[in-house]
């Protein structure tokens, strides 16, 4: 017989192997459904507190500092500069900050001259044709150098 | 911004959600038309997370056993108990586990349902008989999940005698499907 | 041991899907809470969330994605986790951050999203099982409910008409709450002819899925008395798991419940429970659990939940009102959200703020109680005004 | 808790009932030694002890055991270290745990049978187990308990799936689409503390090479080498600049500890090592925070942990420190945030002879990654140095400074002081 239930050192390792296939529908939220009504438009909406005198992007209902409510949104200037980036292969990421904005927009960067990347570089983004926007992330299609 | 929020600020505590007077809570219900239209834009995302659990010695040995069509327990020498399903400690002495017992491929249904509903919620066509079953030769009240087949709804019963229902020899893999469900024992 | 009061709750409405994402739920209840209190975030010293499996919201750590919508940002942020039992245990685990001398001020969020997961958030029930020997079967998370109810019945002789009733009273508590999903009034006929699902499960004896938030504002003595004159004590908690193997164990009553209920008593120095707690938010998932629970709490001898049910004593005006929210048959069941509403309501009971809901007798002292995981885990919560 | 009236009690007990508290004459010095002898025994009792601490696996794969026997493994020896039975013994549990690291959501279903915590006072965190030291902490002060056991572990060799996973703890909307499995954020935040701090890759090359062989003397590590800067330099790029030598490799692994009040714990263990201090903190989630190059939540979490410890200067009050570097330029960046080391490893304060030596044990590095374990494995390394160093008479080490993050994307962590005195 193949198999010796008295012998205590029979080990059948073996791994069990299984997968776990899920599917999501997210909603954006009330301020991510403005930042996406703005997407369309070609704009990039912050949210601002009046109290605290502040914007942040992403936007947010509620202000990350003084945890009230925010009161508005703001579009961020048309160029923005590199806080950090990172690359591989063709790929480049970066994070963007706006002037007199808190917060960062993550992003692909388009560079054709690696030799000209730097910390504070100013970037833009740029959007892909209003016809085929959806309200995505993606419709910007990537950042570029404003130079 | 298209909503109340604005104006329901901090500092000014008026509308207190305490419930002696209760304002209208926050939150903005999706209609069916809004959560299937295009109005509102949602992130679809799918995705799949692979594992490769360690079996592990108990579970290992377990599912060894269920392809040579039998199952198997561990005593404990602490309790004097049988365990199915096995494990290598005794979870009530915290010690470890003796030996490897034989148990038998009969039972008792401990509790069972009738499910018309998948595990996405959705209707099943034929209703599936689900069952626990403590199984013969294992201390009393142990005993594992498995389905019932050959049976009427109307027949099964809590406390009705099963047996194990095999899969043939050259299908089984090593799977707690070896047994493809387990049926009535004795004539109904 | 230091005295913990809580002294603001807040909750957002309860529906199927919302429009919210989940930090803007946690934001909504947290901001809720601390306006009911008369805080800032700035007076809050630390944060405990709670929240059921990430698979429902769709973010593994999903307690780090939620911590800016619940206040958490700066600050020492923990996220408790006892399946089911979270809600309750959400304002447990704040009262050990005050009791231990470590914080003063802690706001205790419940967030639930489940709506995102699909084609249904029961889906992800299947992952709870054990990956060897229960999801080759295909196993829902309903398949445990009805065994469980099915044993509950069989070893008391338990009839579904009595469930139902269950069912009948928390659906029609409910529509006195501004946040329910599913108030309704029905009859136990309606219940008896609603939808198999699992039998003896049926489409009323369950509650809703949900997306929604709640959310406590937990204090020091000191510090309670300086924001409010009507404090409501928490003099006891606790909480109890049992054995994963849980087709080991007899599923007819709750040991873990009984368990961490004495837990809970001892510490709030009550020995006939029956008699010293004026009412109870009791988890209600399912109909049956809501009577299943009553026991293993002591508030009902065993197999005779039903029967105080039929007489009358677990309605409003009872003699041991239980679940006057509406429960989670009625208001929905938003999971860590939901036991964090059971405890607001004692709150709000216990201060004679509940409006339309407010129990007939003067209550003096009420008890929330949650449970989770495999038919495993018990929590309570015993407050005090 | 210490408090007046507990000090009063004491004074009564020990000097009769004539004596009152604010009406009683200092006689003599001997009185007044033994009176701040005394209460200092008094504030003594109010902390709380490591007594025992057992562990498993420790190898980039465990096979022979599920996570349960692992598991059951650890716990095992860590209640023999101090003579627990976890049936009886024990007030609280703790576990902390990720349900997609487990590949089961609601996970803490399957903690209590392995740990002894049947029907017993058991919860789970999702945190990092350093986490659960805290809450364990909580418990033991709040009179919950007065022995508590924390556990956690990782089983990453049965995830196949660990970018997913990775990738699906980003936001879904903004960050999901852009930032891959997450492992872009670790560089980005690379990038930017090296232009704000000056950091040469030279300098993070030099934690690669001290870690790795810190490792080879360390018996639980599995991917200890000899391995040179200019090695560490010429690693290839997983998402430039962050180099595949500078991410820690996954392992498996449990630990479980056992924390008790002081009262029990001298009664317990002739070793108990004390926790002067505990602190966690979590900065924002927002995206700035999550690139930021001051790892904020590390210097708000060492606050809290000093404060309650009486730390006043850092840099000289620890003789070692193990601390997070799931990435190479993390164990700079939190030296710097904690208060042990200026910035730049050229000034040699990361290296073994600097003032605060820091991951002797080799950190994750040579240890791995072990998710969720990562704090209570930086804590079991602590806990065995502060022991040996006592068992063998050797008066340097006293005194350990703990660290754990979260990882990406998570701005959390914590911290914890240690004493052996």
């Amino acid at each position: 017989m193949e198999y010796n239930p008295l012998f205590d050192g029979t080990y059948h390792l073996r791994p069990w192997v299984d997968s776990l296939p899920l599917e999501y529908k997210y909603s954006l939220g009330v301020a991510g459904k403005t930042f996406s009504e703005g997407l369309k438009q070609g704009k990039i909406l912050a949210s601002k507190c009046s109290r605290c005198n502040e914007s942040r992007i992403p936007p947010s209902i509620y202000c990350v500092g003084c945890f009230g409510y925010s009161d508005g949104y703001v579009q961020v200037s048309e160029t923005g500069t590199l806080y950090s980036f990172a690359s591989r292969g063709d790929v480049v990421v970066a994070a963007v900050e706006f002037k007199g904005v808190k917060g960062l927009l993550f992003h692909r960067l388009a560079v054709s001259d690696r030799n000209k990347l730097e910390i504070g570089a100013p970037v833009r983004p740029v959007f892909v044709q209003q016809a085929i926007r959806k309200g995505d992330i993606t419709d910007i299609d990537h950042f570029e150098l404003a130079v | 911004m298209g909503r109340s929020h604005a104006g329901r600020n901090r500092g000014d505590y008026g509308e207190v959600m305490g419930m002696e007077n209760p304002s209208e809570p926050q939150g903005t219900a999706l209609t069916p038309d809004e959560w299937r239209g295009k109005e509102i834009f949602f992130r679809n995302f799918h995705t799949k997370f692979t594992y490769s659990w360690d079996t592990g010695v108990a579970i290992g040995h377990f599912l060894e056993a269920l392809k040579a069509g039998k199952i198997v327990g561990r005593s404990c020498s602490g309790c004097n108990r049988v365990l199915v399903p096995p494990r290598m400690f005794c979870e009530l002495c915290f010690r470890p586990t003796d030996d490897w017992i034989d148990v038998l491929d009969t039972g008792v249904v401990n509790t069972f349902s009738i499910s018309y509903v998948n595990n996405d919620a959705s209707r099943r066509e034929q209703p599936l008989f689900v069952a626990v079953i403590n199984i013969d030769g294992a201390s009393p009240g142990m005993g594992f999940l498995h389905l019932l087949g050959e049976v009427d709804a109307e027949q099964i019963h809590v406390g009705m005698k099963v047996r194990a229902k095999w899969k043939p020899a050259h299908e089984r893999t090593g799977a707690i499907t070896d047994i493809s469900y387990f049926k009535p024992s004795e004539e109904l | 041991m230091r005295k913990v009061a809580v002294i603001g709750a807040g909750m957002t409405k309860f529906r199927h899907r919302m429009l919210e994402t989940g930090r803007e739920l946690s934001f909504e209840a947290s901001r809720a809470a601390l306006d009911s209190a008369r805080m800032d975030i700035k007076n809050v010293d630390s944060v405990v969330l709670g929240s059921a499996p990430d698979a429902f919201d769709g973010l593994h750590m999903k307690g780090e994605y939620l911590l800016d919508g619940a206040g958490g940002s700066g600050k020492p942020y923990t996220r408790v986790y006892v399946g089911g039992g979270t809600g309750v245990f959400i304002p447990a685990a704040a009262w050990w951050h005050v009791a231990s001398g470590v914080s003063d001020v802690v706001l205790a969020v419940g967030e639930e999203k489940m709506s995102p997961l699909q084609p249904h958030p029961q889906y992800a029930f299947w992952s709870i099982f054990d990956q060897f020997l229960e999801r080759p079967l295909g196993v829902t998370l309903l398949w445990i409910f009805s065994l469980e109810m099915r044993r509950y019945m069989s070893v008391y002789g338990i009839k579904e008409e009595d469930i139902a009733l269950v069912a009948v009273k928390n659906k029609g508590n409910a529509m006195d709450h501004p946040s329910a999903q599913l108030p309704m009034r029905i009859t136990v006929d309606d219940v008896m002819k609603s939808e198999p699902i699992c039998t003896p499960v049926k489409r009323l004896d369950v509650s809703p899925t949900s997306d929604g938030a709640a959310a406590l504002v937990l204090a020091s003595e000191d510090v309670a008395r300086k924001y409010t004159d009507d404090p409501v004590w928490i003099t006891g908690v606790g909480w109890n798991v049992d054995t994963t193997f849980w087709t080991n164990r007899d599923l007819c009553y709750p040991e873990y419940v009984e368990k961490a209920a004495m837990m809970a008593y001892k510490m709030a120095g009550i020995s006939n429970p029956r008699k010293e707690i004026d009412f109870a938010e009791v988890y209600d998932p399912f109909d049956y659990k809501e009577l299943h629970h009553m026991e293993g709490l002591q508030l009902a001898k065993r197999g005779e939940a039903p029967k105080m049910t039929r007489e009358g004593i677990t309605q409003r005006d009872g003699d041991l009102p239980i679940n006057p929210s509406g429960g989670l048959l009625g208001v929905g069941n938003p999971i860590a959200a939901a036991g964090v509403m059971k405890v607001a309501e004692l709150f709000w009971q216990l201060r004679g703020e509940a409006g339309r809901r407010q129990v007939k007798k003067p209550v003096h002292r009420g008890l929330a109680q949650a449970w989770g995981d495999l038919m495993q885990v018990g929590t309570v919560v015993i407050m005090e005004r | 808790m210490i408090n007046k009236a507990g000090i009063e009690q004491y004074l009564y007990a020990s000097f009769g009932p004539e004596l009152k508290f604010g009406r009683w004459l200092i006689v003599s010095k001997a009185f007044t030694d033994k009176l701040v002898g005394d209460i200092g025994a008094l504030l003594l009792d109010d902390q709380v002890a490591i007594v025992g601490i057992g562990y498993s696996g420790f190898s980039p794969a465990t096979p022979s055991q599920s996570y349960k026997e692992l598991i059951f493994d650890a716990a095992s020896r860590a209640y023999a270290e101090c003579s627990v039975n976890p049936r009886k013994d024990v007030g609280s549990f703790v576990c902390c745990e990720e349900d997609l690291w487990e590949g089961t959501s609601i996970t803490d279903e399957y903690a209590p049978d392995q740990l002894g915590a049947a029907q017993r006072t058991l919860c789970t965190l999702s945190q990092d187990g350093l986490n659960g030291v805290a809450t364990a902490y909580m418990h033991i002060k709040s009179g919950v308990a007065s022995i508590a056991v924390v556990e956690s572990h990782s089983k990453l060799s049965n995830v196949l799936s660990q970018s997913q996973v990775r990738e699906f703890a980003l936001e879904p909307y903004y960050e999901r689409p852009i930032l891959s499995d997450g492992i872009p954020v670790a560089a980005m935040q690379m990038r930017r503390f090296m232009h704000d701090y000056k950091v040469a890759e030279e300098d993070i090359a030099q934690v690669v090479s001290k870690n790795k062989k810190n490792g080879l003397f360390n018996q639980r590590s599995s991917y200890a080498a000899d391995v040179s800067v200019e090695q560490a330099m010429r690693s290839p790029f997983v998402w430039n600049p962050l180099r595949r030598i500078q991410v820690a490799p996954p392992a498996d692994g449990c630990v479980v500890a056992v924390l008790a009040s002081a009262e029990k714990a001298r009664s317990m263990t002739e070793q108990p090592v004390w926790i002067k201090g505990i602190g966690w903190n979590s900065a924002s989630t927002s995206a700035e925070s999550a690139v930021s190059s001051e790892a904020l939540y590390a210097k708000e979490a060492a606050k809290m942990a000093y404060k309650i410890a009486g730390v006043d200067s850092p840099g000289s009050y620890f003789d070692f420190a193990e601390v997070d570097d799931t990435y190479a330029f993390k164990e700079l960046q939190h030296a710097e945030a904690l208060g042990i080391a200026d910035m730049g490893v050229s000034k040699g304060n990361t290296q073994a002879d600097a003032p605060v030596p820091i991951n002797m044990s080799g950190g994750s590095l040579s240890l791995g990654d072990l998710v969720e374990a990562m704090g209570l494995v930086r804590l079991l390394e602590a806990v065995q140095r502060l022991r040996n160093a006592e068992r063998k008479r050797s008066k340097g080490l006293k005194r350990a400074l703990v660290q754990s993050w979260r990882g990406i994307p998570s701005s959390s962590g914590a911290v914890a002081v240690l004493g052996v005195e």
